[in-house]
């Protein structure tokens, strides 16, 4: 292909349909990991308290969930910013909705990166016999 | 054969909603869906309007809803559909009366992509030269008839009709791949917006509409490449 | 309704789980968040063992797993030359590798709810 | 109330004749008007398939000399020279232009625009078969008429769209503009202009089999007889000789370009026998006529009025690159493979070689005598210049429409500096008006689908490829007939929007015009010359019908009038293939 003049670059939504990618192919492994160990391999039976602060002893884990939570918040919030973009066409609305789920999706992000990141496990509870 | 054709018919200036009727006809099987509104126009119900013209697939005037699909009215055999053919306008046009739907809007968004080759210098005396294999990088998307069956099928468009649809982009591919044109840039800032390209979610209906057999997806696909490594 | 095939329904399903996976989603930040009252959640925890959310895990893995592998079918549409000619196949596949691989999670996550592991 | 609108030109019709002239106007002014009554790229230039014909000399040795000399040819002599000559040299130029402005040729291994063999076309003044046919794929009159209406978008020129000219403003010899029907809404425009041009494109709907789309019916050869215009040649009518039996959708010549072969029932390549040089490349007159003559005596396939175009042998690779459409065609409406199965075909109406007379500036003429009638312009397959004479080559079409379609336009824009507005005449949209009316109170009781109907099977029988004195008599009966039943039509759409009964009555009353003229000049001219095919004069006589007819229609009366064929470089020959 020939190119006479210069083309047009970026652009919010060329980066979003990246990104959706991106996140994308990272998210089926971190997800899909995810899922594995906490869903299938062990069960919300084992699940509680301790296990999660077991895991979360562990920095490989937390930067595991820290960069999921993100992603995939990200990659789904989105997703809905792209089906609002579909169906809602009135200007108020579009403003409410928006501005709602940016607000939403803020606070969300904020509260799941607060935990990961400031999470403390009380020492006298780590117990043995957790992976 | 004898087929019952169910029409979905309008008269802005008589009815205050769009109602079904139904029509016996008799047809041959090797008869277009096309032949089927001819005989209900001419022998049945003289005020059915429906456009057409060139009766072959060419002219790209009876694109309409089919049993749930948009077909050319002219491409259909009725064998293929059964004794019960349903006939509605395309979606998302204002309908001007029966199956004529008002395109304007569909060809604005035509003229928007500059669907004319984009050359400043001079030409040569001849023909430029164009290798066979320049030629066949953009062969599929010359052969739109721009009938609108793709972007009145897209679910994208009927959701938000503002987004500019799978035909403009088509005929944007046709110059944007053409080893002559200088105007890629212009154009693929008209499609690089959140109406332009991405709005295409890669439903592929467009696909299964286009009655030239034209790789829809493929040409907005390759679009969107175009833009997505020029912004790397 | 429009009678579209492969396409159209692979993207209302992509739609659909998207918009599932991240209503879940959304709920697990805030009940994760929770870990900060460790009674509280502990206490909470009973929600996630009711056979009910059992069963709904079992569906929540099928979102997941459908949704990763269109939006692999997606990826490779957006960017291998042959993507858009074989899509159709390649949902077929898709649809095999989904079953192969659910079913026996499936019946992985539900044998303690069915038969009390 | 009727809207009046003033340009400095209206051009009607959008095919490849319309835009090429509007393209040419538009260069020197911004008023000027497109009024189509189909969006302009449904127009039928879109189907043409096969190619346009220039002596490009690409793929081998060729000349426009060549080119004219079987132009001259294959009307049978009866094109005029002078204008034949502009045609050929012009096509080249035409061309390059087309490809200038973004025309997808296929291209040859070096890039440049690629070329096939085409009916009649020869090397060296009728030797062998030439590549003179410039194409894409077989979709190279789709290709054309994007590429013009994309030109035309570029310069911004204004469109009116599904507006049906229904009336010519003529008085004293000056042409004042047209009144219009807008079809979405029933109105009547008035289009006040300098000049107009029809490029309205031709009528083989008044024939059963054919080509030819539902909109060419005539309208502006009809509307320009009606004005007091006399038509040219309008006995001459091509057969194409291979339209997909039944339904006449057509099979491009490019398929026999391409190395194609016509059979009979026998399995005989009957070609052989009527055409030994060129075969199945001879002109389109003579095969419909070996066709039908095949026909006649047994030789169709299972004894039934078709044959056989093989192409079985041409292998999968060629057919579905060089002919994918046509390929489709025989897929979707024949369920026929025709990679593995030969097409049924039959001889189907194409193309009208008469229509309204103009010079090689495309100004209309009203007499013998070339005086134009100022600001009337004509070209296309509504014109007669005359370039195809009594048979136009394949490829040549779409040289016409778009040499002379820029020629025409060319002159406009020359008029357009001289002269002014004349003033529309009293009550100029009153005759439209009264006809729409008539035809929208009339209580008669015919059926316009029925009159139609039996217009194009009576044509079918009497008036098409083979003619005589008792055939064309009889056909003249029923027209009068016909007519006489068409003044008591009954439309059932009495609504205004998109009134397609209205507009099908009118269209069928422009077929009854022009068949009438037809008939009427095919039953004068006592030769057989080209596609006119007397069996009772199977001779071409130069010597009393080496002439152009004028056919007028004065107070419902017809007068024919003739002149003589202009001729340059080439003193008629028998035509031998
Ligand atoms: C199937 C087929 C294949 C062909 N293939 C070839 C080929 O390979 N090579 C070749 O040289 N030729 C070919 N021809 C012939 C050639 O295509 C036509 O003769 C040529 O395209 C005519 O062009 P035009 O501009 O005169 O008219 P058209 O393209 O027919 O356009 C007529 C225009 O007039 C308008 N119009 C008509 N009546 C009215 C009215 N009352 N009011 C307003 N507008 C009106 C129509 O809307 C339309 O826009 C083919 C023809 C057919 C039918
Ligand atoms: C597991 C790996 C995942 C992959 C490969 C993936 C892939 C994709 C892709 C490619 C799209 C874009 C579709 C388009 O542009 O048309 C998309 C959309 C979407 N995804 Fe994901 N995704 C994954 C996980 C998730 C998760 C975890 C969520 C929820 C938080 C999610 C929610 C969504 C939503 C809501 C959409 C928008 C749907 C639409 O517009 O139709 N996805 N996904
Ligand atoms: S791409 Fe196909 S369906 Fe869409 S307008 Fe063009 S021809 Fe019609
Ligand atoms: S149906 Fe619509 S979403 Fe894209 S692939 Fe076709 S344009
Ligand atoms: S009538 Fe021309 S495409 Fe159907």
């Amino acid at each position: 292909m020939y190119v006479g003049r210069e083309r047009p670059t970026g652009g919010f939504e060329v980066f979003a349909w990246f990104f959706m990618r991106i996140s994308g192919v990272v998210l089926i492994l971190l997800v899909l990991g995810h899922l594995a160990i906490m869903h299938v391999l062990n069960t919300v039976d084992e699940i509680d308290f301790e296990f999660v602060a077991a895991r979360w002893g562990s920095p490989f884990w937390r930067t595991y969930d820290l960069v999921m939570l993100w992603l995939a918040w990200l990659h789904g919030l989105n997703g809905l910013r792209m089906v609002i973009d579909d169906y809602v066409h009135r200007k108020g609305w579009r403003a409410v909705t928006l501005t709602a789920l940016a607000l939403v999706g803020f606070v969300l992000l904020a509260m799941g990166t607060q935990i990961i990141l400031t999470f403390e496990a009380p020492t006298s509870r780590v117990t043995a016999g957790l992976p | 054969m004898r087929v019952m054709v169910k029409i979905k018919r309008f008269n802005p200036g008589r009815d205050r909603e769009p109602y079904w009727a139904e029509y016996e006809v008799d047809v041959e099987p090797v008869d277009r869906v096309l032949d089927a509104l001819e005989y209900v126009k001419w022998h049945l119900d003289g005020t059915l309007a429906f456009r057409r013209s060139c009766a072959h697939g060419i002219c790209g005037s009876d694109a309409m809803l089919i049993n749930g699909r948009n077909r050319l009215a002219c491409k259909v055999l009725v064998k293929e559909l059964g004794a019960r053919i349903t006939v509605e306008p395309l979606r998302g046009f204002p309908v001007i009366k029966d199956l004529v739907v008002d395109m304007e809007g569909f060809f604005a968004k035509y003229r928007a992509i500059k669907p004319y080759l984009i050359h400043d210098e001079p030409p040569p005396e001849t023909e430029w030269r164009q290798s066979p294999e320049e030629r066949a990088r953009f062969d599929d998307t010359t052969k739109c008839i721009l009938c609108a069956a793709c972007t009145t099928s897209c679910p994208s468009f009927w959701a938000n009709g503002a987004y500019i649809g799978p035909a403009a982009i088509v005929n944007a591919h046709r110059f944007i791949f053409d080893s002559r044109d200088r105007g890629a840039a212009e154009r693929l800032a008209v499609l690089n917006t959140g109406l332009g390209v991405w709005r295409c979610r890669t439903i592929f209906n467009c696909v299964e509409a286009c009655p030239r057999g034209i790789d829809v997806t493929r040409a907005i696909a390759e679009v969107k490449r175009a833009l997505l490594f020029s912004s790397l | 309704m429009y009678r579209g095939r492969e396409g159209m329904w692979s993207w209302i399903l992509h739609r659909v789980t998207g918009l599932g996976i991240l209503l879940f989603l959304a709920i697990h930040i805030v009940d994760i968040y929770l870990l900060g009252w460790p009674d509280v959640f502990n206490k909470l925890l009973f929600l996630y063992r009711h056979p009910v959310f059992r069963v709904a895990e079992v569906f929540l893995v099928a979102a997941v797993l459908y949704h990763a592998l269109n939006g692999i079918r997606i990826l490779l549409v957006d960017f291998w030359v042959e993507g858009t000619r074989l899509h159709r196949q390649i949902f077929w596949a898709q649809v095999v590798l989904f079953l192969l691989i659910w079913i026996p999670t499936s019946l992985l996550m539900l044998s303690p709810v069915v038969f009390g592991r | 109330m009727t809207t009046v609108h003033r340009y400095d030109a209206v051009i009607v019709g959008a095919g490849g004749a319309g835009l090429r002239a509007a393209l040419e106007v538009a260069r020197v002014t911004p008023r000027i008007a497109v009024v189509s009554k189909l969006y302009p790229i449904r127009s039928h230039t879109g189907t043409a398939q096969g190619g346009i014909g220039a002596a490009l000399g690409n793929m081998e040795e060729d000349h426009w000399e060549w080119h004219m000399f079987d132009t001259v040819k294959g009307s049978d002599y009866l094109a005029d020279q002078d204008a034949v000559e502009i045609m050929c040299q012009e096509a080249i130029a035409c061309v390059y232009e087309l490809e200038h402005w973004g025309l997808p040729f296929d291209r040859t291994p070096e890039g440049k625009i690629a070329q096939r063999r085409f009916g009649g076309h020869t090397r060296n003044f009728g030797e062998a078969p030439v590549r003179r046919a410039c194409h894409a794929a077989d979709r190279t009159g789709h290709m054309i008429l994007q590429t013009l209406y994309q030109q035309c978008i570029k310069h911004e020129v204004t469109f009116f769209n599904e507006f049906h000219v229904v009336d010519l403003l003529l008085e004293d010899n000056v042409c004042r503009g047209v009144v219009a029907l807008s079809l979405a809404d029933g109105e009547l425009h008035v289009f006040h202009a300098k000049a107009v041009l029809f490029a309205t494109g031709g009528f083989g709907r008044m024939y059963k089999v054919t080509s030819n789309a539902r909109s060419l019916t005539g309208d502006g050869v009809a509307i320009a007889l009606r004005r007091g215009i006399p038509l040219e040649d309008m006995e001459f009518f091509q057969f194409h000789p291979t339209g997909i039996y039944k339904l006449g959708i057509l099979i491009s010549e490019a398929a026999r370009g391409e190395g194609g072969i016509l059979r009979n029932r026998q399995g005989e390549r009957f070609m052989e026998r009527y055409a030994p040089t060129l075969l199945d490349l001879a002109p389109r007159d003579i095969i419909s006529r070996c066709m039908y003559t095949e026909i006649r005596e047994g030789r169709g396939i299972d004894g039934k009025d078709y044959l056989h175009l093989d192409l079985t042998h041409l292998g999968r690779e060629v057919i579905e690159k060089k002919l994918p459409d046509v390929t489709d065609f025989v897929r979707t409406y024949l369920g026929i493979d025709p990679i593995r199965e030969p097409i049924p075909v039959q001889p189907t109406a194409h193309y009208a070689m008469g229509g309204i007379p103009t010079d090689v500036r495309g100004r209309v003429i009203r007499d013998e005598k070339n005086t134009p009638v100022l600001g009337f312009y004509a070209a296309g397959e509504c014109a007669c210049v005359s370039v195809h004479g009594a048979n136009r080559l394949g490829t040549n079409s779409l040289v016409d429409i778009l040499v002379f379609g820029k020629l025409a336009g060319r002159d406009m824009a020359e008029y357009l500096r001289g002269a002014d507005f004349a003033p529309l005449p009293k009550d100029a949209d009153g005759p439209a008006r009264e006809e729409c009316e008539r035809l929208l109170t009339s209580n008669g009781s015919e059926s316009v689908a029925r009159l139609r109907e039996t217009l194009q099977r009576e044509m079918m029988d009497k008036a098409s490829v083979f003619r005589t004195q008792e055939g064309l008599e009889a056909m003249l009966t029923t027209l009068k007939e016909l007519k006489d039943r068409y003044r008591r039509v009954r439309i059932q759409d009495k609504g205004k929007i998109f009134n397609m009964d209205l507009q099908e009555a009118l269209e069928l009353g422009y077929l009854l015009d022009l068949a009438e003229v037809t008939v009427v000049s095919a039953l004068a001219r006592r030769e057989s010359r080209g596609a006119h095919y007397r069996e009772d004069f199977p001779k071409r006589d130069d010597a009393e019908w080496l002439k152009h007819t004028l056919a007028y229609r004065l107070d419902g009366e017809f007068e024919l009038r003739y002149k003589p064929v202009v001729i340059t470089r080439f003193q008629p020959l028998e035509r031998k293939y």
